[in-house]
């Protein structure tokens, strides 16, 4: 979920470490399910910018409940990492949408970009802590599984948003 | 002893006070309820998303001339909100979970009167409504009144269409691969789709669709045109993020599309210069113009940032006419529709930024009256 | 209802023009319906202090959307006077809650002590404008009618608070 | 085209780059839910009122020791929260409107689950639940988890009693005069009334009441006891709003007052030291002692006011034994019942203060964890 976390993160929190857009032919009215199939992406303007800050450490560098750790890059709304789940776990009592939209962030350790996908945690509402927006990867909402500004809580038993986790789904070609 | 005795014996020594007093004793009270007159042109609706709890949300209803707070509506989960024509009713379309967080789900179209901002009516609709940062174009009424259209998301997509005479769902039109309902005249909308055409769906007198188009608009491979569009009357106007403009005249049952301009000259794009925020554009149909949020150093993760910078463009040359200033960031704008217009902006900070067009000058701000507005509509 | 607007109005809105606590006798079980009968007040230790610091007008002075008017003196939550009603008035779609507590404020104009009802105005949430404490005649919650950490819209359709008017019930003796 | 073949390609070409880098490639990963452990001493519930919306309001669970949030506890308009003595149980007493700010409410009583932060069950009780800023002695479980006890205020007040085995309203006991309940024991409450007296009701285990005593405990029109208590067991400690303290050993059917003694010097009392805070109390049962927020320069408009700091009584004698302080003003206090035990406090700021009473140290401050906490609970 992408939300107006401008509204009380306005410090530097954007960082230039994706790896430009990327485009997603939408494939509106069937469900992205995870597990099935991993969302395709076609990569039409990738640049290569700077890096994170953070100094690499092996294989997956950076703290996950900074929003500047790699795998933020397209992340959009609090960290579950900082409500009581982990970088790939949702909180507890909450249930992770099996609907979401991906983003591709360059792991600064290997150089390699990777594809991410950002499950919302649902059933409760807004954790309220660690929120993140990096939209450099985003599309305008005729692309929904690249855009970030939609409730992804639709895959739940409840669509009230709590969190948002970042999960590795393979390497972007 | 606690009887109203004792309070009559308050009353008698209160007498006494009186006569040595200057000033009359006041009179007992009884306590009134406050109804709104009809709106009039400037009158403002601020949709606040509040992103730390997004279950029981709010509009709130102000007036940007003396600056007042005039109330609110209570709304559910981030609802969008839209205005009739005639001015009478504020329609919401609201997502209720039995146990708030959780438990069944319940979605309603609700009709409030903009006087009394008390429920009129409500109905039950297809329990899809799209939840998303606040969308302008995600709710709306027909030119005539009659029909409300409500954008769904479930991930398909689709619209609802709401008889407001009959008060109950008539139609829910799919609209596949395409988002949002851009209202036309009394029986057609419009959707923008990722393949970049322009669908036009225009419907009969019972909400039945009678017509469906498809128009090459884009191309999203090479560009990105942001959905929140503004329009003059069927005239929809779009931007791209690198500032090209993107409009077409919608009246017909296909959309004609106009030629396309841009925001900047050579130099200004060079310079930086491209426009970004939620609701970055406004028109002001009685001086045809057209108020764009603009960055100088823009980048393309910026495009939904905010920004103090206000454009000023002449919808019939193109041409760049002021440069509005803000005090504080700025993320989604409106102007009124009448002669004396106002251009509204919604504040980061919670704020309601208010430039009078004729002067274009910056009148005030309306600091603190909400949490996170993302939308400010007008009539 | 009486919060935690300390939360939000940390500034010196606690002005010393109230006359002394007072003690109402509660009954508990049975409604206050204003209007039938005003509130009674025993009071027991009546001191006089400073008034206002605003130069009195005729009659009825002072700003009513400044938590420092005379008649707020025992008021706590969201002042209707900046939330779409006025000192008497509730806001538009809002309805008055028929059990209220309530407060004695000196007037500075008239040197008159008043009986205020501090009515409740329900069925949205909170208007959020004009948080404004202030405590000096309150009493533990064992006398509700002169607590206000008790949401008082309980003689209403909806029991959700939204603000609060002060209306003059009469004269205290 | 964009098939899974696709993918496959991208993987093989990652596959070459693999060999390259001095890391191993990450792997794929799925997504993952959060347990808690069994709750340990420390681990804290933070009770947020969020007073600017206070629709869908939460408890915030976390551990003062490693400063971690662990999760939350969504609610119903400031519902109290209760802890289940085998630690199993978050119980919650919950309002829910239909339409969130109107509609027809529901009243319910939730159990959580500890570990998981899910909710086990719930059972409907009587639409009376009282709405007041959070008082720690609103909702509480019976020593055996038998009982779970729900203060009502219409403004009538009672007592819903759950049977949480049946998990079933077992009764309402009417108590006129009188509000809250503090639990004693296996099948007691007390409750503290208008005119001074404490109010002490025995059950028997069907939930119903066996018994019912009123015992004189101070003068009402002297003074002002705040509700606010804290226990030891059996024993409970109120504090006048003067800074006297009033206790009574409440095990057997009539309680026992104990003798009044005075956190204050005279001296003390003097320069206008008394307490003052929303829960202004808390004990440290392996420590018998108890905290107190402290002004120096009070008020009887301040007794509801935060402090940073906190006095520190040795409960057997009286004495006082430290001053702790805090970096920022608290409002509410609670102290762990280990060995080893924390005091913790709610900030106005929304944080949590957290102190070692070994040390009596400030170990740290858990910043922005909610938005309005009345209350901080713990086992």
């Amino acid at each position: 979920m992408k939300f107006l976390d401008r509204f009380f993160e306005r410090s530097s929190r954007h960082v230039a470490n994706t790896t430009g857009r990327r485009h997603f032919i939408a494939k509106f009215g069937s469900l992205l399910a995870i597990g099935t199939a991993a969302p395709v992406l076609l990569p039409i303007d990738r640049t290569s910018k700077a890096l994170a800050a953070e100094s690499p450490k092996a294989g997956d560098p950076g703290d996950p409940t900074s929003c500047d750790y790699w795998r933020y890059c397209s992340v959009d709304g609090f960290l579950c990492s900082c409500c009581g789940g982990s970088v790939t776990s949702c909180p507890p009592g909450t249930e992770t949408s099996q609907v979401t939209w991906v983003g591709t962030c360059r792991n600064p350790a290997d150089g390699i970009d990777y594809i991410i996908s950002y499950n919302d945690c649902c059933g409760k509402h807004s954790c309220g802590q660690c929120a993140c927006t990096r939209n450099d990867s985003e599309e305008p909402m005729y692309r929904p599984f690249n855009n970030n500004d939609i409730n992804w809580c639709l895959g739940a038993e409840s669509n009230v948003y709590n969190c948002t986790v970042a999960v590795i789904r393979g390497i972007a070609t | 002893m606690h009887s109203s005795k004792k309070l009559a014996c308050g009353l008698m020594l209160a007498s006494g006070l009186i006569s040595a007093s200057a000033f009359a004793v006041l009179p007992e009270e009884s306590v009134g309820n406050t109804v709104l007159s009809a709106p009039g042109d400037h009158r403002s609706y601020m949709v606040d998303f509040e992103f730390n709890n997004m279950v029981s949300t709010r509009v709130v209803v102000v007036d940007p001339d003396s600056k007042t707070y005039l109330g609110m509506i209570p709304t559910g989960h981030a609802a969008p909100a839209a205005l009739s024509k005639d001015r009478k009713t504020v329609y919401t379309a609201d997502i209720f979970f039995s146990r708030y967080t959780r438990g069944d789900r319940t979605d309603v179209l609700t009709a409030w009167d903009s006087t009394t901002l008390s429920p009129k009516w409500e109905v039950k609709i297809p329990t899809k409504r799209a939840f998303t940062l606040t969308e302008r174009f995600a709710l709306n009424t027909s030119a005539d009144d009659k029909f409300v259209y409500i954008y769904n998301f479930t991930p398909s997509t689709s619209v609802t269409v709401v008889d407001t005479e009959k008060q109950e769902v008539v139609n829910e039109l799919a609209i596949q691969g395409c988002i949002l309902n851009y209202p036309v005249g009394d029986r057609r909308f419009a959707s923008l789709c990722g393949d970049g055409s322009l669908q036009v769906i225009t419907l009969n007198d019972a909400g039945k669709e009678v017509n469906r188009t498809s128009t090459k608009f884009f191309d999203p491979d090479l560009e990105r045109l942001v959905e929140r569009a503004t329009n003059v009357g069927s005239t929809y106007y779009f931007v791209t993020t690198d500032g090209d403009v993107l409009s077409a005249d919608l009246s017909g049952k296909k959309p004609e599309i106009l030629p396309r301009w841009s925001l900047t000259t050579e130099e200004q794009r060079a310079k930086g210069w491209a426009p970004g925020g939620w609701q970055l554009i406004a028109t002001a149909p009685a001086l045809n113009r057209m108020y764009v949020l603009m960055h100088s150093d823009h980048k393309p993760h910026k495009w939904e940032d905010p920004s103090t910078i206000i454009w000023e463009f002449d919808l019939k040359t193109g041409e760049k006419m002021r440069t509005l200033e803000s005090p504080n960031l700025i993320w989604s704008l409106s102007a009124t529709s009448d002669d004396d217009p106002l251009l509204l902006g919604t504040s980061i900070e919670g704020g309601l930024e208010i430039f009078d067009l004729g002067s274009g000058q910056h009148t005030g701000t309306m600091a603190g009256v909400t949490k996170t507005p993302t939308l400010v509509i007008n009539h």
